[in-house]
């Protein structure tokens, strides 16, 4: 089904150490979050006098693709890390903490097809977790075309063969954009159908969001 | 403090302006500045093209080698795609290694070659999983005035439509012009609060909320895209935008001739 | 200064428990930590194991490659030993180059397995001098509560014993398990004063005075030591952690049921 | 002609952003320098209480030689960026600005031969437009040996069958020599016929140097 | 013999620009151990407000090897590095040293086997000449295993075919060990029989560093 | 401030020292230091030498590899030389990657040995265009007292007139001495006003404005030159210090007893 998304499971407050922490299976990925601050931001001279810097960090684990990654940031993870970072800006209330760092690290535990869409999701998750004031969450699911046949979701097989990729995050309260890539091939026509698919998606996502956070205060409040 | 209060006030300027119609520098706000190509200006380079967008100036320059192909794809060429931001285009820019910032210019850029499929990869082939040529896309910033995607990818896609394949010099046949198929031009607007700008300046983008990049190809359909930037657009905004992007590309695209 | 009280006053309160034979977390001295092994979680890699002890948490992922042998040894196989602390473990880990702290831990792991010749290396050579199987063993952790090395050392040794070698994929003949021969565990004790505390938590890690892995074989031979901290062990300290380290590592080699 | 230079275009002032800027264009060389300064050194542990430093940084475009050139510092061009920094630090009133620096970047787009001699003559026309006060311009030129004969600014051509290279750079109105450099084989009677020609030589490079200044100042006035 | 040394020599204050130094020829290796401080650390930010740091690092020269090795730290230098520097931190008073370092430059300069060792007692000696206040020198020895034999000190020669190395530091004057790594195979009898070689191996060298000391004090007084 | 002052005065004391003809070591101004050579003190050097000059100490270590030539140098073999400047010569000397200061060293002292045609690199060919002799000359200076070019320069010399070709060991013929055809010697001069001074320490390279260096070979030929510093020579000055380079250069080849 065009509209049909990957088995989705999501966990929240599985992390010791951190203020906040997700972990989320989505089709073949294997994604943790992690979340820390707000916490004062070293060096001193990067301190924004009047914001909070969110810095989202994501990475891949060596072991989580078919060919083993060399450890470390490469260009794509550094990009990827960059427009998350702007997604999560967005809906975090920034101006409540002057001077000081939030950060959320992702690690991409096992790579099936979207794990940006997955880390942004399960980011966004994490920093809930941690109790940082937040507009709204940011929920995150990909488009693509494989033939002619515009679908959502694609796993890593269908992936391969695509003939394009519209990863887009949503704040689903709001109905905001706050992050959006493609490449590929899509008329105007099939790019609308994409981001009704999305719309879609992002919401049934955003209901298991909910409940996952739901299901940790419950947990913590029995 | 006092840059944050001259920011500050340079902001609402713009924002005011754009509320109005009106920008800084007296455009429209769905018009783009003067473009000026130069072709071929650098002879050391197998293709290379300078672009002047207002005062936004880049060089981009393709160097062709012999290399290996990805194990994957035995057959095809391999391209790889460089923005260097260095201190003589803006002061701020600083040395060291690849920053965020030029690597997503240079990502996008590739993207916007790599997807519309513009080169034909597969008649790099020089020797089936062996040799095969590769290209390297070389983004060299001169002046820094905002839209470093648009001045940038349009140099690449002009240096490219000019590059010679230096076979003979490898003993490998004559030479040829690098098989170009499709004509991607990547369109950048910019958000004011109600109001989207395109083609934007360095101090438009530095007050934006966000931006939008749009790659498209000579047949309208869209190839790459990109959203940077703290804010959020809503789904209106985004329509406004590829539609008016897509209409720039067009009109950019007949100042080289391309695709047409 | 306040952290320094208060890192003080911890310090005190793990040696007056200590000196009484407890731990914060009411373990024994020479009582580990409840052990977790989770088999294969990670399906893209060719071998992998999650451990946890207590609330330390590794993954250790094994990925199999084709490469060439080093030239002194043209008939073996090849593995490499990466651990990378990053901030998601722990958020005093930096992101970067590999502080020595992860080097170390890397480096003993990797001593154990190669030390112990756990390996049969001669099995993955493909063509004598010129191809053999590389195995890359990536030590993640996951949380950061002390003994890295145990747990990771351990997660290293369960995800080897699940490597399988994807000869089928290269076209060289039918997949095999990676051929274990020895069941290396490392085990690691710290020193309070004149106590001694296996299997540390990293609070315990912080204010011991120095530490000493030992990693022994499934015949109860050593095969990998390390001490580490800026302490000083006396000869009779020593032996009893040699003995006490010792009968840890049979209890949890039979976790794995490995070499019994 | 053994004492005849490659055409040589310079033009002041070319770009918006910086506070001086020099395009030259000799043989096949061209060559962009752009000032900024003086303005305060970062970090602040770098700064000389008493004096201005002078950075000049040279670098090669990665399209601007035969095979492409990896992006970045290379040892030859750190060792020219040191050699040149040199030079116009001699001339630079470095005293009259303590704490500063003053930053030059030299950027070749197309090199041919003698490429730092190119950048050092454009790196003080952008100096001298940015405003920088200096005790004299520096003018630089090298000269060479084909066969058995002395010979000026020798082409690329020439270059790669030379059997010497001594680039210098002089404060013509002084006399005084501040970048020397060379390597090959030259007898001394051969070095005093090289400086001999690469004297005569800067006198007129310097010539053109002041002529790119004064048309540039004649523009703004007018 | 297996409780037998290879030759060594030892020479202390042998560098003119140091606060101490010490040369060790020991078998086939040859090291020298330079010692500065203590002196103020930088960046402040890594002083602790109680104590000194102690660094000890250790190089090999490109040329010390059979193959050359590449300049610069790499995994197994910095890992001997993080050893000696803990050995020696033991030993010095570094509460006496509030923020400061107190750092030993260990360079390899021709490595037979066990050059951590040498490289140990060196650095102790160098920081002994430096008049650096410490409960005592750092002595270090190597056993291993050739065949079934545990024998001490072995020669480049033997390490190739051992099948065990055990480099141990010990505190001669409080029996305290220091540093201690091994790998290999050892059963728990071979490896008291290597302590017991290295504790008897030990005290000769501790005599050998005292000597060393001695001879250096006597040139000056007289 | 106090650091400047004390310079300020070191400095006054060189300068009005120099205009008397003296030095603070008591050395004439064109008086160069006593050298020492000591040849092939490493062992696993193929060969190398250790040169003092008064407290200047350098050990020069050359390795002998097989590589690949260059492509436009099919038929010669390959040099590269690397100055490591480390703490332990000079407390302000620093780890990490070489500064511009050990490059300009090692890039002067390549290039004496390069220019000069010191090595006959056509005898270093193994097999045309694939395999040839790479000389690595590994520049380590054990105690920084100035002069480092002239006192590497030497020692690189000696070094590569002992050296070894290991070519029984790769089992491609006999070993074979290094073929020498040249010996050039680098002579460093520094200006202190209007005087010149030859073989500066480092104290006087710290004051002086600024330094040249001449490599000279056995026949008075120049063969590369180098002129540093913040300072500025006149032509007058030049010529004196070729004069003076030129005749401690030929002082200094006597104690090798090269090309004599």
């Amino acid at each position: 089904m065009p509209d049909e998304l990957r088995p989705i499971r999501m966990e929240v407050g599985v992390h010791r150490n951190a203020d906040g922490s997700a972990y989320v299976e989505w089709g073949e990925n294997k994604v943790l979050a992690v979340a820390y601050g707000p916490r004062e931001l070293h060096p001193k001279h990067k301190q924004h006098p009047l914001k909070a810097l969110v810095q989202c960090i994501y990475n891949m684990a060596a072991f989580s693709v078919g060919d083993r990654k060399r450890p470390g940031p490469d260009r794509r993870s550094q990009e990827i890390s960059k427009v998350c970072s702007e997604a999560l800006t967005h809906v975090v209330f920034v101006e409540e903490f002057p001077k000081a760092t939030i950060d959320v690290y992702v690690e991409v535990l096992q790579a099936g097809a979207g794990t940006r869409c997955v880390g942004l999701t399960a980011a966004s998750l994490a920093l809930a977790d941690a109790g940082i004031p937040m507009k709204g969450l940011v929920t995150a699911c990909a488009a693509g075309k494989v033939g002619d046949r515009v679908v959502l979701d694609l796993s890593k097989e269908e992936d391969n063969h695509g003939d394009a990729d519209l990863p887009v995050g949503i704040v689903v309260n709001t109905g905001e954009v706050v992050l959006m890539q493609m490449d590929g091939h899509l008329t105007k026509g099939e790019f609308d159908e994409a981001m009704g698919l999305i719309d879609g998606a992002t919401r049934k996502i955003y209901e298991m969001q909910v409940a996952a956070l739901k299901c940790k205060y419950q947990e913590v409040g029995e | 403090m006092r840059e944050e209060v001259i920011a500050a006030i340079e902001r609402d300027h713009i924002y005011r302006s754009a509320s109005q119609g009106r920008r800084l520098d007296g455009r429209a706000l769905d018009e783009h500045r003067r473009v000026e190509i130069e072709v071929n200006p650098i002879k050391t380079a197998e293709g290379s093209a300078r672009v002047r967008m207002g005062n936004a100036d880049v060089i981009v320059g393709v160097k062709m080698a012999l290399g290996a192909p990805f194990p994957d794809r035995p057959n095809d060429g391999v391209m790889t795609t460089v923005a260097e931001l260095r201190p003589v285009a803006y002061q701020y820019f600083e040395t060291g290694p690849p920053r965020p910032e030029s690597i997503e210019i240079a990502r996008v850029i590739d993207r916007g070659v790599r997807e519309s499929k513009m080169i034909d990869m597969a008649k790099l082939c020089v020797e089936e999983g062996v040799k095969v040529w590769v290209a390297f896309i070389d983004i060299h910033a001169i002046n820094h005035d905002g839209n470093l995607i648009g001045a940038g990818g349009l140099a690449a896609l002009a240096a490219l439509m000019n590059t010679t394949v230096p076979a003979k010099q490898f003993g490998i046949g004559e030479d040829f012009p690098l098989p170009i198929e499709h004509y991607p031009i990547p369109v950048t607007s910019v958000k004011f609060g109600s109001h989207i700008a395109v083609d934007p300046t360095a101090i438009e983008e530095t007050v934006a909320e966000c931006r939008l990049t749009t790659t498209f190809d000579e047949e309208g359909a869209l190839r790459a895209m990109q959203k940077g930037g703290d804010g959020a657009f809503t789904r209106a905004e985004i329509d406004r935008i590829v539609s008016t992007n897509s209409e720039v590309s067009n009109t950019i695209r007949k100042y080289i001739g391309a695709g047409t």
